[in-house]
């Protein structure tokens, strides 16, 4: 076990995503989610043993699937399962104020962490169609806490401009985050508190409590805080105490290897994201 | 909703279709790429149904594929996707982003919620989180008011009544009950929130055996049901089959190419050419695509290849 | 079957209530209520055999019991049923306006069809309590129609008093008749349209249109207008057509005994009423 | 509501009994004679429990004999009686007619709605009868007004939120996994609706096998749970055994006789001076009214005698 070992980024990725959940805690991960699918079902088989696992829109609690499928919705998801639910109740849950957690993305995501999963323009003349914020919504002010994942940290330069994914304003909000369009959290009376935690193939990241903005809080050994900074349109906040991350052991890999034989963690990424790999 | 008490409700895929109004809302049962009614609605398709409001929660094949085939005016769906298994829905963004069909977005627990008011009869709930969206721009029929208990800021959304929710079963009989397997995603809600229901089921059982069984849903919520083998395809219906990866792969080419090459390649194919089921049965790869996808249950690693294979 | 043959009030009285229930509806009986129990049972086996029959408070849908219980929540009720609901499934039917029809009674009726199943004097100085509506109270103001029975239209004389069931005024009104103490049922947007059948151990009655009062429409062969008028404190309207009910035919009797072995339709009447025999 | 993850949950009676607090709105399962927590209510009477709020629908036995045994302040049922088939509910009403217990009397669907807003963590829903019923004058909580959508009358009821629900259910694991057989009545919404749940159960079964049958209630929503063959008697847990009617009717004699002989005649016999479920078991008839209880299993006959029995 002392030989050096090789992991990827879609492996450190999904530690990083599966370290934002508590033990004895409800979790949920939506549709469109392989990255929080492997991070949940890793987090249970580990350092999470009793946490209440809702394997997805298939509904199934405590599911041990034989391996993890490319979509939420299939039998697999509900193999070796505990008991079933209906995906109501996992809402009523949350609006309960007592879903500990979920996962969301967005294609934009500003700085309080507002996320658009909707569109580009307006309903009635609409220039991009995302495929829309499922359960996110509701959940993004429901969930105690959330995470929000993306692989697409990177701004991508189209001619002379430049596109990004964490943007200064974001066109549609689809989830709520810290600050809204429409006010704080609580002038709205919203039950759950936010994001917590932003992981994305640059970085790791909470937020200030003072101003409720994103705060860069570790890197990946290969990414500088000045990467992160070019790829972020809106103003970033930096913990003054950044590290790099801490990295997983050989046998954390190894359960995520066993669990997600069809690599469905690799899914997320642009080709080349693929091949940044660490050693461990 | 609704009160059925038929004691024959079996009719034909085209009787069926033709309970379907133009404009009318369908709740369109499954979700993603499981269990959703594609026969009957490519039934719809060839008798030229127009301006449907799809509503639901997470859909993915249903929704594009009756964008793709001109059948749609709205879509009230909360997410549509291949997820990251085939990402983005062609057909649907196309619809959208040329006008095509109307964008009414709503999210999960408040369309559940919105269900829930018409099962129940009453005309509206509460729902504490849409504040801070814009999807409530989306919806200009909610009202935001001020909880007259608490004291505190509340949505309150109107019950949403289908015309019709159009369901796919493992088991009916010809009574109307059904036997649905778990993930039911939406559809008991569909069921019960919906004033027409109309159900294709993989077989048709005797009614003796279904309620040895257990109904999953009472005859007396169902409106019609239809015999319909591989009436999910390409979507899965376990434990009949699994979901067609092959197929949905080529859907995928011809969408993603534009709208011409999906009627071109795709719906001249699979819809408009096609006279029976077993027309269809044989275009999709015959005896051998129904038992590769059926094998799904001899072993992990066969029930792994389905999801590998394009 | 020529032969003359005997039957009791109690066999007469639920062939009465089984009239009200029509073909192909949807029907409930509640708790506390053996005749409504063995008269539905008894529709669902002869002149409504595609009403959809839910047993009580069990839930079950068209049960087959091998034989009625003196109780509505026993497992007696659920055998031989086509499915399983849960009880809420039929109150959400009832307020969706889709239950044709419900079963209620009172120790306390007025000629509007309210009843007082709850108590004589006030919440804070109760003088005597009553059971309680159980559902009565929303599916009065829901189902489409329900039938009122009670075989206590007798009014019984304490010295030198009489107290009546069909009352003047209910000292409280739990289940709603046709005009409340609040105001008739479309000035209060209730769904259903109220009694339209009441059966007595004296006679059997619908509800004039104008007045929406209580009005006789048949008697049993040994009862008359002056018994049921004196019977009745309110003043009381008499079809100009009242007739003797029509006699079950030794059929349906036959079924109703078979049904019910161990008589449970008995239950409810004073003792000296169950004398009363009739020849068909 | 609540999430409860302790991997065992299992505690003793005592320990159940004394999770619950004077003075707590407490929802009890089952209804009527059938399936309620009766061993759990006379430990609750040994211990002294005080000034009990219970709510729920139609009941019988339970919230007599809790009544009875003094340690209920107030009822918020739809209905309380033992049917034609005993009648009256006589400790009940004399609570109530001495003023000892506070009369909150609801009806089914009201207070299922109140329920279910619990259970969907929203504060209060709409119903559309209650109108016309003097129940209204009970509930001063309640909120009429007119419907923003369509402008009709309407009533808005708060959520009800009991502190505990207490269910006798036929199997449970450690783990708090419940198997319940129907009827449910309102069990599975009173799991749901409160803040804590405590189970008694016929049996202690294995989780492994708790999960190949399904559990009906997932682990996370029981608080706590105890192992109490015959925990329901004298009202019946099919399918183990029928209710007790020869016991019952021992019970309502002296019941309705005063609150004096009921002390006397039936509390010091059945709960204060028993130590032990085997003593229970014993004063009530030992193993030959047990067996006599599970004969309904073995013909109709033998089934129907136990409703004549007195």
């Amino acid at each position: 076990m002392s030989e050096r070992f090789e992991i990827g980024i879609d492996e450190l990725f999904v530690v990083n995503v599966a370290r934002t959940i508590k033990d004895k805690t409800t979790v949920f991960h939506g549709v469109s989610s392989p990255i929080p699918m492997v991070a949940m079902y890793f987090a249970k088989l580990t350092h999470a043993k009793d946490m209440v696992y809702f394997g997805g829109v298939s509904s199934a609690v405590d599911p041990n699937p034989p391996f993890l499928p490319p979509t939420t919705n299939d039998w697999v998801m509900i193999q070796g399962r505990t008991a079933m639910v209906t995906v109501d109740k996992i809402f009523d849950l949350a609006q309960r104020g007592e879903l500990d957690r979920s996962f969301f993305s967005g294609a934009q995501i500003d700085k309080y962490g507002n996320q658009n999963v909707s569109m580009i323009g307006t309903p009635e003349k609409c220039k991009i169609k995302f495929p829309g914020g499922a359960g996110g919504c509701n959940l993004s002010g429901d969930c105690v806490n959330y995470t929000i994942w993306t692989t697409r940290h990177r701004a991508q330069r189209k001619g002379d401009r430049k596109f990004f994914t964490f943007v200064n304003k974001c066109d549609f909000v689809t989830n709520v985050g810290h600050v809204t369009p429409y006010g704080r959290r609580e002038e709205l009376d919203l039950v759950g508190n936010g994001p917590d935690w932003v992981v994305t193939e640059l970085g790791v990241f909470d937020f200030d409590e003072k101003t409720r903005s994103m705060r860069l809080r570790y890197l990946y050994p290969d990414t500088t805080v000045s990467d992160v900074i070019d790829n972020t349109e809106f103003e970033l906040i930096v913990h003054p105490d950044v590290r790099v991350m801490e990295m997983p052991s050989r046998a954390e890999v190894e359960v995520i290897r066993r669990i997600d034989p069809l690599g469905v963690r690799k899914l997320e990424y642009p080709e080349r994201e693929l091949s940044r790999r660490f050693t461990i | 909703m609704g009160v059925f008490t038929d004691r024959n409700k079996l009719v034909t895929m085209e009787k069926a279709a033709s309970m379907i109004n133009d404009g009318d809302i369908v709740a369109v049962g499954g979700g993603l790429c499981m269990r959703e009614p594609i026969a009957l609605l490519r039934e719809l398709m060839r008798q030229g149904r127009r301006d449907l409001h799809l509503v639901g929660t997470a859909h993915g094949f249903d929704v594009d594929f009756a964008c793709g085939g001109g059948i749609v005016g709205a879509v009230q769906e909360t997410h549509v996707s291949f997820e990251q298994d085939f990402g983005l829905a062609p057909n649907y963004r196309r619809a959208c982003e040329t006008g095509q069909v109307k964008i009414r977005e709503n999210c999960c627990n408040t369309i559940i919620m919105q269900l829930r008011a018409s099962e129940f009869g009453i005309p509206f709930v509460p729902v504490r989180s849409i504040k801070g969206s814009d999807e409530i721009k989306l919806h200009p029929e909610f009202k935001p008011m001020i909880d007259p208990f608490t004291g505190k800021k509340i949505v309150l959304v109107p019950a949403l009544v289908p015309d019709v929710a159009i369901i796919h079963a493992q088991k009916a009989d010809i009574h109307g009950n059904l036997k649905i397997m778990p993930p039911y995603v939406a559809d008991v809600l569909f069921i019960r929130a919906s004033k027409k229901v109309i159900v294709t089921a993989e077989e048709i059982i005797p009614e003796k055996e279904m309620i040895e069984e257990g109904p999953t849903i009472p005859y007396y919520e169902t409106t019609a049901v239809v015999e319909a083998p591989f009436g999910a395809h390409p979507t899965s219906c376990y434990p009949y089959y699994a979901y067609d990866r092959e197929h949905i792969s080529e859907y995928i080419k011809s969408a993603g190419e534009s709208a011409e090459a999906f009627k071109e390649r795709y719906l001249n194919k699979y819809v408009y050419g096609v006279k029976s089921p077993e027309e269809y049965l044989e275009k999709i790869g015959g005896k051998a695509k129904r038992d590769r996808l059926a094998s799904w249950k001899e072993s992990q690693e066969r029930w792994m290849e389905l999801f590998s294979y394009e």
